[in-house]
């Protein structure tokens, strides 16, 4: 489904990420993974447009990536939850969730009722301003959010981070459930190796800006671990 | 030699410092001893102009300093500038005596003619130069610093901060155009004759007053580079940056906005007091919040938080007006709007940015 | 309460008045010349103000048919005289028009305009003339007429018109005009003698707010203050109550006043301050043009009135989406050539828009000039509504509070309802990420920049029916704009509007006591103030993003 | 070699910020008559040259244009400045550099330099004569509103004086004072309107500034303020102002001045077609200070021609008593406290936007640079002949105070 | 206040006010072993109780972890200790002298509590270098700050962490362009160079590898002792390695204390289980 080779980016002179390639496939859940600073969200960030790409290419079911706008990238089904939840701080629950509706069907702009299932937290704080959730929550909201869009591609980014051990749990569940029964091909950059392997079907794994490895998660052995996931 | 070392980094302020040297020395000669129509020949009115860029160049490193490093946007600095001006004309004035128009040795002329009897105390003591020249640095100074200790200490900031002081210059500017507050309302203090004894017509006290702005943009860069090299000068960034953060670090930071702020106020002051006599005339036009804002431009166009980049926006701003006012009297303002525009758009980070590059002096560790 | 549209009725009177004379001139044309109007005719020429007014006495001992239409013809300056052939022309519209008709109803055409000079008055003469048609209006038709008639006839009240006034009393069957006609005739009693008499007439005079029932009773009071006979102590004593009852009505109505003009002022600030609380407030645009989008504004207004010069009436009404449209795309401009490039450089935004300013404000003198620019007031604005005569709400000022409501409630409305303001609130706060949720930035930074300014350019319209027209009229409300907005909170439009309307009334009050520029003085000071109470304005953005 | 093939002539008006308004005219005023007097075959058989710089209403940029003018451009004479404010900015400089400036604004007195031509009005040319008129017409209380500035702190303390001298009581006169460019009137109207309703007829006095005047006006109109009831004699308000004003609401209302553009005179006709011609503009107008500028550049011509050189010091000596036609029908005269002879007018605003002259003196009015109903200037007097040459006389102490040159 | 008592108040030689008193905090007591009390706090934001009734006891070189579900107020406990957060009701006290409650920010931290946010929080603009000097141990008021020069020791200390954060090849770098764990790092540095007596740490090893947890846990657990530490964090394994066998562990839910004690006995609360850990 999503499709990266050769992908080259520079933050002003350093050069970051070195001829990356990615290739996530439908309905698969790819696990991104890398120690500290290794490039993992600025990939994802590539991904969104956020930052520019040097050189690469980058194909989303055989559309270019890289030739669409960031605000076309949710329609052509991408949702995001960024590193830090970047949340709305000052806009409500609700119209957090509500801004992303514009990208859904005509007919149906309405916030699905499963992200309430999913997190009823949200339904609980509805009205409150979104910098004011706790941090766990927030991630909750966060990836509520990105499922307004609709989205067949889930890019998450640390998803887990600061949230309490039944939620993760709960999240890993509902990552594999909205991968294995609704459909949804999910991209997740993810430290927590017990979680990467529940929730995985593939893993790529990056360090200081470059691919070492990659391929079904099973493969993921200790060594690999150990040579580029510990310190 | 201490003085060398805190330029050591600052490769902007030791070329300043160098062409303010060589002005300082030059100009004069060229002045006085270059006969008049030889094309060397620096005229009195170009040195009065130039001594009155030095001095609002200073008023810009003031603002850099607050802005660029501390991040309070002030939109009043003028205040700071037209208190430390009017403290200098109200000196000016007293120099006058009995040559005034009315021949009154007490009241300076505008006092006469609106009828009023006798000298107000607030201009009591302003005939002795020392007590004027406190009172330049004095005046803004309690003012910045009881305007700050209010402001910072109930953590006033971003725009909000940054409409008050406009508003407290505009509200200075308002009283200031009362002719009740005894300050000459509109008109302002003018028709200076003399400072400290020397006739303010003389090319001699002209060059003298340039000589003496050019030491005081000096000894004013040198200060605020001091503080901004010292640990404080990193404190301010870190407030700038948050400061809430310095705030849990243990830092005061009402503190250190305040002293830094009286200080900018101070220098202000001096920048005012030093711009009057070169160009003959306060009026309480210098309170208004435009002119401030304008100050605010100079340091964008030159480049914030570099001190030098303040000086060479000030520079360039000002002989663009003097240049395009003459040069392009019916449109010169499309050239100066055109101008800020264009720098922003084009460069970011100012002239200076365009100069150094996006390099960023950083001092090595120890 | 009476709806007072002087210049209106005046305008219609004299249509009505020409077309009289028209249709009569015929008829007169064949009669004998009329010796006495040729006398008016000759005084009214002449140089000196006095043979005027001796013409204006001519024609009212003659109380011709034709005097009221030749006073009218008068006030409005369309009577003129041939220099040469010395005689008398009226000419309805001298700048454009080509017809001068004489007396006699013979139309002429015009060959030099400069040939016609215009019968000139001063302003004894039109109060004379004044007086006149009010004595005239006495037995008009229209009840409210004949009440202005007696309440002109106040001011100077003589036998002959205490004669005129119970005659009128006797047949008089509006109650307004016999009300008024018992004041009037009460003010003349309160200079007898007759102790009843007197009585009575305070007892008439109580509680009216005529300004002469004040001034007769002060004047009875000074008169009697020395008189000690019981009766003259009681009726001063009558007098004083009578007096302190009208001065206490007439407090009440100065303070409902103040707040009047109060509220007008405040919602000026607020129409001036609240597209600036869109583009700045919401977006962080720090906008020194703001006050240079509401002169575009303004000066649209002036086109659309040079556009449509026979429409003047509904100008204004036309200019408002004018203006919006005008400005909103200069806005737009702006926000597309400039200030895109700045998203997150909020200072920055600061500089360019500043430039921008002085561009603009250069711009509209070398294609308007630097003079100021005359926008008309239409008829339906001006004018005031007479509550009673110490208090009055001027028509304008009125419309301009209900405007700025409107604008608020829609704006309100906007960005509360839509998707727009939605987005934008999203877009300011994280940019990036509101893209990654499929928000069209561009395409929202665009439109709320527009939106900001185009109702900056709404309320260029409303000030230019209030003050100049011109290059500098951008500067004026700059200052004011920014500090009720932030007065108010930044990003909070309710603050805008209770802070402007706050800070509106509190000059207003502020005002009679400390003076104009005391009272904006203080009004600073209690910005600054209120800041350090309130960091964040009136109404803050609270929780804990707010805090940082 | 070229310079000197011209005079060269500076004009110092600025033509942006807040006095571009009132000043661009003047230097459009400037440019016409130096372009008619060249077509005329220049002054002393060379050409004139205008050097034109904006001082952009920024008062210190006046003393510095004035300083580049005089030092850097060479000009011979400066016709500029509106303001007081301007205008003692730059008094040192001229007085520093001997040089000449023609000053074409009514003012408020107070001043003679040796070196400024003062072709506008001084009080005593327009306020007091229209005070007289208004007396006559039978006004008994007095409004005297102003912006805060020199010029109306000044003419009401002479109207004042003059007032209670006349035996009007101090409870007749309100006097009120605004900021530059208020914007706000409703409330000063609305007090107007009660002074003014006791009775007893009452006048405004307005010594209101530029800007102000529109919103004050448009307030008066609104509030049906009446030229009837309440009439306003304003000092700054020419047909320039009302013609940004709505007139209709204002007829009746009056003015001061020494010119208006409806003058009936053949003069006057020349001046405004060679203005329309100028402007390609038929709906330009006309106004008191530029017949200043029209009378100063004039007296400067023969002044010029008189002494034959354009040195400072010769012209100086030279202008004094020289008379030239004004716009009006009559002559005016440098005096020799370098102020102008000039007629009184009075004008009622009409509804086209022009004046109509109701009231004028008979003859002209010598202005005065110091007042007599002031008390610290009451004993001064201007004569900058010799052998007195001194702006400021004092006849009490015989002592001539204040001069460096 | 009455205007007379005010006046009074003037003319009184001997009344100090508080704005002339040095905000110099007393000197830290523990002289009872408790270096921090929190007793019946209560905070609530527009009538929601974000804390409610809590009541905590740090011991002197304590190492406390903290769990408790998302929501529980945890970080907005660490608000009311730092000063950033007043509390509707109850006190704080740190050690016997200071009550927390009557000082600010700067004021708590000098007084010895140091804090790292649960969003990492470092001074963009400033280098990693200077991030960790200004953080660094030492008078703050601005005469000293203006004269502050790092002496020899100082910088070998500087250079010591900066090893101990693995941020040696990004000293110069300006720390906003640090990725987020590095970020979670340098902040660690931060509180370490502030030397503080109470750390309060909020989710450090969000973020981290597994290993570079392990390290931090180990480096936390090096610091109790002298220094007290509390730390929130909400990943399992982590905080067992923290609490070890005996440590205590403190579980908060709804604003107040809903069970405390070792990890294993805290583990095998029902209710623990229920709204927090799961399965
Ligand atoms: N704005 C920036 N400018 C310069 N360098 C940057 C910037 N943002 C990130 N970097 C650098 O790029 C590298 C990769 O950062 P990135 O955020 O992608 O790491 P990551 O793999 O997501 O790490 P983590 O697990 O800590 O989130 C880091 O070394 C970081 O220092
Ligand atoms: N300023 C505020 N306004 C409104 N509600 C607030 C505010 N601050 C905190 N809250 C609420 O208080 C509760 C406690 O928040 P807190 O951040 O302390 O939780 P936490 O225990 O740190 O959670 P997490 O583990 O997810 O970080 C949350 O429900 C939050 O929504
Ligand atoms: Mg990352
Ligand atoms: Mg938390």
């Amino acid at each position: 489904m999503l499709k990266i080779e050769g992908l080259n980016q520079f933050y002003g002179q350093s050069h970051t990420l070195w001829d990356v390639d990615l290739h996530v496939q439908e309905g698969q859940c790819t696990v991104l993974m890398g120690r500290n600073g290794v490039g993992k969200t600025t990939l994802l960030q590539c991904i969104m447009g956020h930052q520019a790409v040097k050189s690469g290419s980058m194909m989303l079911d055989g559309a270019d990536l890289l030739k669409a706008s960031v605000e076309q990238r949710p329609r052509m089904g991408i949702g995001y939850v960024p590193q830090g939840r970047q949340i709305f701080p000052l806009l409500s629950v609700e119209e957090n969730l509500q801004i992303g509706l514009p990208v859904r069907a005509r007919n149906d702009r309405k916030i699905p009722d499963y992200i309430f299932d999913l997190f009823p937290v949200l339904a609980e704080m509805m009205h409150r301003r979104g910098g004011d959730l706790s941090g766990g929550q927030q991630q909750q909201l966060a990836i509520g959010r990105a499922l307004v869009v609709n989205p067949k591609l889930l890019i998450l980014d640390e998803p887990t981070e600061g949230i309490q051990p039944n939620v993760v749990t709960e999240i890993g569940d509902i990552i594999c459930k909205l991968n294995r029964e609704m459909g949804l091909t999910v991209l997740l950059v993810e430290q927590k190796l017990p979680f990467a392997r529940k929730v995985g079907d593939h893993f790529c794994l990056l360090d200081r800006g470059r691919n070492v490895a990659g391929g079904e998660i099973a493969t993921l052995d200790d060594e690999l671990v150990k040579k580029y996931l510990t310190v | 030699m201490r003085l060398l070392n805190i330029l050591k980094n600052d490769r902007g302020g030791q070329i300043m410092m160098l062409v303010l040297l060589i002005m300082a020395i030059l100009v004069p000669i060229f002045n006085l001893m270059v006969p008049e129509n030889h094309p060397l020949h620096v005229p009195t009115y170009t040195v009065t102009l130039m001594g009155k860029y030095l001095t609002l160049a200073l008023l810009a490193v003031a603002v850099d300093l607050v802005w660029g490093y501390l991040g309070i946007l002030t939109l009043g600095h003028g205040a700071f500038f037209a208190l430390g001006g009017y403290a200098m004309g109200m000196y000016l004035m007293r120099q006058i005596g009995d040559r005034g128009v009315y021949g009154n040795p007490e009241l300076p002329d505008f006092m006469v003619f609106l009828d009023w009897k006798e000298l107000p105390w607030f201009w009591q003591g302003f005939d002795q130069f020392w007590f004027a020249a406190i009172m330049i640095m004095l005046v803004p100074g309690l003012l910045a610093f009881i305007f700050g200790w209010l402001a910072f200490r109930s953590r006033v900031s971003g725009v909000y901060l940054s409409i008050i002081t406009q508003a407290m210059t505009y509200a200075l500017m308002l009283a200031f155009y009362r002719n009740e507050m005894g300050f000459g309302g509109n008109n302002g203090l003018t028709d200076f004759k003399d400072l400290v004894g020397f006739s303010l017509q003389e090319d001699t006290t002209r060059i003298a007053l340039f000589v003496l702005s050019a030491v005081a943009l000096a000894i004013g860069y040198l200060i605020c580079r001091y503080l901004m090299n010292s640990r404080l000068g990193r404190v301010c960034i870190a407030v700038r940056d948050s400061e809430s953060r310095a705030r849990f670090m243990g830092y005061r930071v009402e503190n250190v906005k305040l002293w830094i702020f009286v200080i900018s106020a101070m220098l202000a002051g001096v920048a005012g007091a030093l711009y009057v006599p070169q160009v003959g005339i306060i009026n309480p036009n210098e309170f208004s919040p435009i002119n401030s804002i304008e100050i605010v431009v100079w340091v964008a166009v030159g480049g914030r938080a570099t001190l030098y980049g303040a000086v060479i926006g000030a520079l360039l701003i000002n002989y663009a007006k003097t240049y395009f006012t003459a040069e392009l009297p019916e449109v010169w303002l499309f050239a100066l709007g055109g101008i800020f525009v264009l720098v922003t758009l084009l460069l970011p980070k100012g002239v200076t940015g365009l100069i150094a590059g996006l390099k960023r002096h950083k001092e090595v560790p120890a | 309460m009476t709806v007072n549209f002087r210049t209106l009725h005046r305008y219609l009177l004299s249509c009505i008045v020409i077309f009289f004379l028209m249709s009569a001139g015929f008829s007169m044309a064949g009669t004998a010349p009329n010796a006495k109007l040729d006398e008016v005719s000759r005084l009214l020429m002449s140089k000196t103000f006095d043979d005027k007014s001796r013409a204006l006495d001519v024609l009212v001992e003659q109380s011709q048919p034709r005097t009221a239409e030749l006073l009218h013809l008068l006030l409005d300056s369309r009577l003129y005289y041939h220099k040469k052939e010395k005689q008398l022309y009226i000419i309805a519209d001298y700048d454009t028009g080509k017809i001068a008709i004489d007396l006699a109803g013979a139309e002429q055409l015009i060959k030099k305009k400069r040939d016609y000079k215009k019968i000139i008055l001063n302003n004894n003469l039109r109060g004379q003339i004044n007086r006149i048609l009010a004595e005239l209006g006495l037995n008009s038709n229209d009840p409210q007429q004949r009440e202005n008639a007696v309440r002109d006839l106040l001011k100077d009240i003589t036998p002959d018109t205490v004669l005129a006034l119970k005659a009128r009393f006797t047949i008089e069957e509006s109650k307004k005009v016999r009300e008024m006609i018992r004041i009037a005739l009460a003010i003349n009693d309160m200079k007898s003698s007759d102790e009843v008499l007197i009585s009575n007439a305070i007892e008439q005079l109580n509680g009216s707010l005529e300004q002469e029932s004040r001034g007769a009773l002060v004047t009875f009071i000074d008169a009697t203050e020395t008189l000690d006979t019981p009766e003259a102590s009681a009726l001063n004593k009558q007098a004083q109550i009578a007096l302190k009852g009208i001065e206490d009505k007439v407090q009440y109505y100065g303070w409902l006043e103040t707040l009047y003009f109060g509220l007008s002022l405040g919602s000026v600030l607020v129409l001036a301050g609240i597209g600036l609380a869109i583009t700045f407030g919401v977006m962080g645009v720090i906008n020194m043009a703001h006050g240079e989008l509401i002169m575009i504004g303004a000066y649209t207004t002036y086109v659309i009135q040079l556009l449509m010069p026979n429409h003047i009436e509904w100008s204004i009404l036309v200019a408002i989406p004018a203006a919006f449209l005008v400005s909103g795309l200069v806005g737009i401009a702006i926000e597309r050539g400039v200030i895109r490039f700045l998203y997150g450089r909020p200072l920055e935004t600061l500089l360019a828009t500043f430039g921008i300013s002085l561009i603009l404000q250069q711009a509209v003198r070398s294609i308007f000039s630097p003079l100021n620019r005359s926008v008309e007031t239409p008829e339906w604005m001006s004018g005031l509504i007479q509550i009673n005569p110490v208090f009055s709400l001027t028509l304008s000022r009125l419309y301009i509070i209900v405007f700025c409501l409107m604008v608020f409630v829609a704006l309100l409305l906007v960005l509360k309802k839509t998707a727009l303001g939605l987005q934008v609130r999203a877009v300011s706060q994280n940019r990036a990420m509101a893209r990654a949720m499929g928000v069209r930035s561009n395409r929202v930074d665009a439109l709320t920049f527009g939106l900001g300014s185009g109702v900056a350019g709404i309320a260029g319209v409303a000030l230019s029916q209030l003050t100049n027209v011109g290059p500098n009229m951008g500067q004026a409300y700059i200052i004011d704009s920014f500090m009720v907005v932030v007065f108010g909170g930044v990003g909070n439009l309710w603050g805008t509007l209770v802070a402007g309307l706050t800070l509106g009334v509190a000059n207003k009050v502020l005002e009679p006591w400390a003076g104009a520029v005391l009272a904006k003085v203080l009004m600073l000071i209690f910005i600054i103030l209120f800041i350090q109470k309130r960091p964040r304005g009136l109404f803050p953005q609270r929780g804990r993003a707010a805090e940082g | 070699a070229l310079a000197e093939e011209t005079i060269k002539v500076g004009i110092l008006h600025s033509l942006s910020g807040t006095m571009a308004i009132s000043e661009t005219t003047l230097k459009d005023t400037m440019l016409m008559l130096i372009e008619e007097q060249n077509a005329k075959g220049g002054l002393l058989g060379k050409k004139l040259e205008a050097v034109v710089v904006d001082p952009a209403s920024n008062w210190p940029l006046f003393a510095e244009k004035a300083r580049e003018l005089v030092s850097k451009d060479k000009v011979d004479a400066v016709f500029g400045c509106w303001t007081s404010v301007s205008r003692k900015s730059v008094l040192p400089v001229f007085e520093e550099t001997n040089s000449l400036l023609f000053y074409p604004v009514q003012y408020e007195g107070e001043e003679s330099s040796k070196n400024v031509f003062y072709t506008g009005a001084a009080p005593n040319q327009q306020a007091i004569p229209a005070v007289d008129y208004l007396m006559a017409q039978g006004v008994e209380r007095w409004v005297l509103a102003g912006t805060d500035y020199v010029y109306p702190r000044t003419t009401n303390k002479i109207l004042e004086a003059y007032l209670k001298l006349k035996g009007v009581a101090a409870e007749d006169i309100m006097i009120n004072y605004t900021p530059f460019g208020h914007s706000d009137w409703q409330s000063i109207v609305s007090d107007i309107k009660k002074f003014g309703s006791t009775g007893k007829k009452a006048a405004v006095v307005s010594t209101i500034n530029g800007d102000a005047n529109v919103p004050f006006y448009k307030e008066l109109g609104s509030q049906g303020v009446a030229a009837s009831d309440i009439p306003v004699v304003a000092f700054s308000v020419g047909e320039e102002e009302l013609s940004g004003i709505d007139t209709g609401p204002l007829v009746g209302h009056l003015a001061a001045w020494n010119y208006f553009m409806s003058v009936d005179s053949e003069a006057n006709d020349e001046f405004i077609d060679a203005w329309h011609k100028y402007t390609k503009n038929e709906d330009r107008v006309t106004n008191d200070p530029m017949e200043a500028h029209y009378l100063g550049f004039n007296m400067w011509v023969k002044a010029v021609t008189k002494a034959g050189t354009t040195d400072p010091a010769a012209v100086q000596e030279a202008i004094i008593g020289v008379a030239v036609p004004n716009l009006t029908g009559g002559y005016a005269t440098m005096m020799p406290n370098h102020h102008i002879t000039k007629p009184v007018l009075i004008g009622e605003i009409q509804d086209d936007g022009q004046f109509a002259v109701v009231w004028n003196t008979a003859g002209t009015v010598a202005g005065d640079a110091w007042s007599d109903f002031l008390e610290g200037s009451k004993d001064l007097i201007s004569d900058w002949r010799a052998p007195l040459s001194c702006g400021n006389y004092n006849v009490k102490t015989a002592k001539c105070s204040g001069q460096n040159f | 206040m009455s205007i007379i008592s005010t006046l009074e108040q003037i003319t009184d030689r001997h009344h100090v006010y508080p704005f002339l008193v040095p905000a110099q905090a007393p000197k830290l007591d523990v002289s009872h072993n408790v270096l921090l009390y929190l007793e019946d706090i209560t905070v609530s934001f527009d009538g929601f109780k974000a804390i409610n009734n809590l009541n905590m006891y740090i011991n002197d070189g304590e190492l406390r972890c903290i769990i408790g579900p998302n929501g529980a107020g945890k970080t907005t406990m660490m608000d009311i200790i730092t000063g950033k957060t007043q509390p509707d009701s109850g006190s704080a006290w740190f050690g016997q002298t200071i009550n927390l409650l009557e000082m600010d920010e700067p004021a708590i931290a000098q007084a010895g509590i140091g804090r790292k946010f649960q969003k990492p929080t470092v001074f963009e603009e400033l280098s990693v270098w200077e991030n960790l000097e200004l953080a660094m141990a030492g008078n703050r008021n601005v005469w000293s700050i203006l004269n502050a020069r790092l002496n020899s020791e100082q910088s070998a200390m500087l250079l010591e962490t900066i090893e101990l954060i693995g941020l040696q090849a990004n000293t110069q770098m300006l720390a906003g362009r640090l990725s987020h764990g590095q970020k979670q790092w340098l902040e660690i540095g931060m509180l370490l160079m502030q030397k503080p007596r109470l750390l309060l740490v909020d989710e450090p090893v969000a973020g981290m590898t597994h290993q570079e947890m392990d390290r931090t846990a180990e480096l936390l657990i090096s610091l109790a002792g002298r220094h007290s530490v509390v730390v929130v964090e909400h990943d399992m394994d982590f905080v067992r390695n923290l609490a070890g066998k005996d440590r205590t562990v403190t579980v908060l839910h709804q604003g107040s204390v809903l069970s405390e004690g070792t990890m294993s006995k805290v583990q095998q609360d029902p209710k623990v289980v229920e709204v927090y850990l799961g399965e």
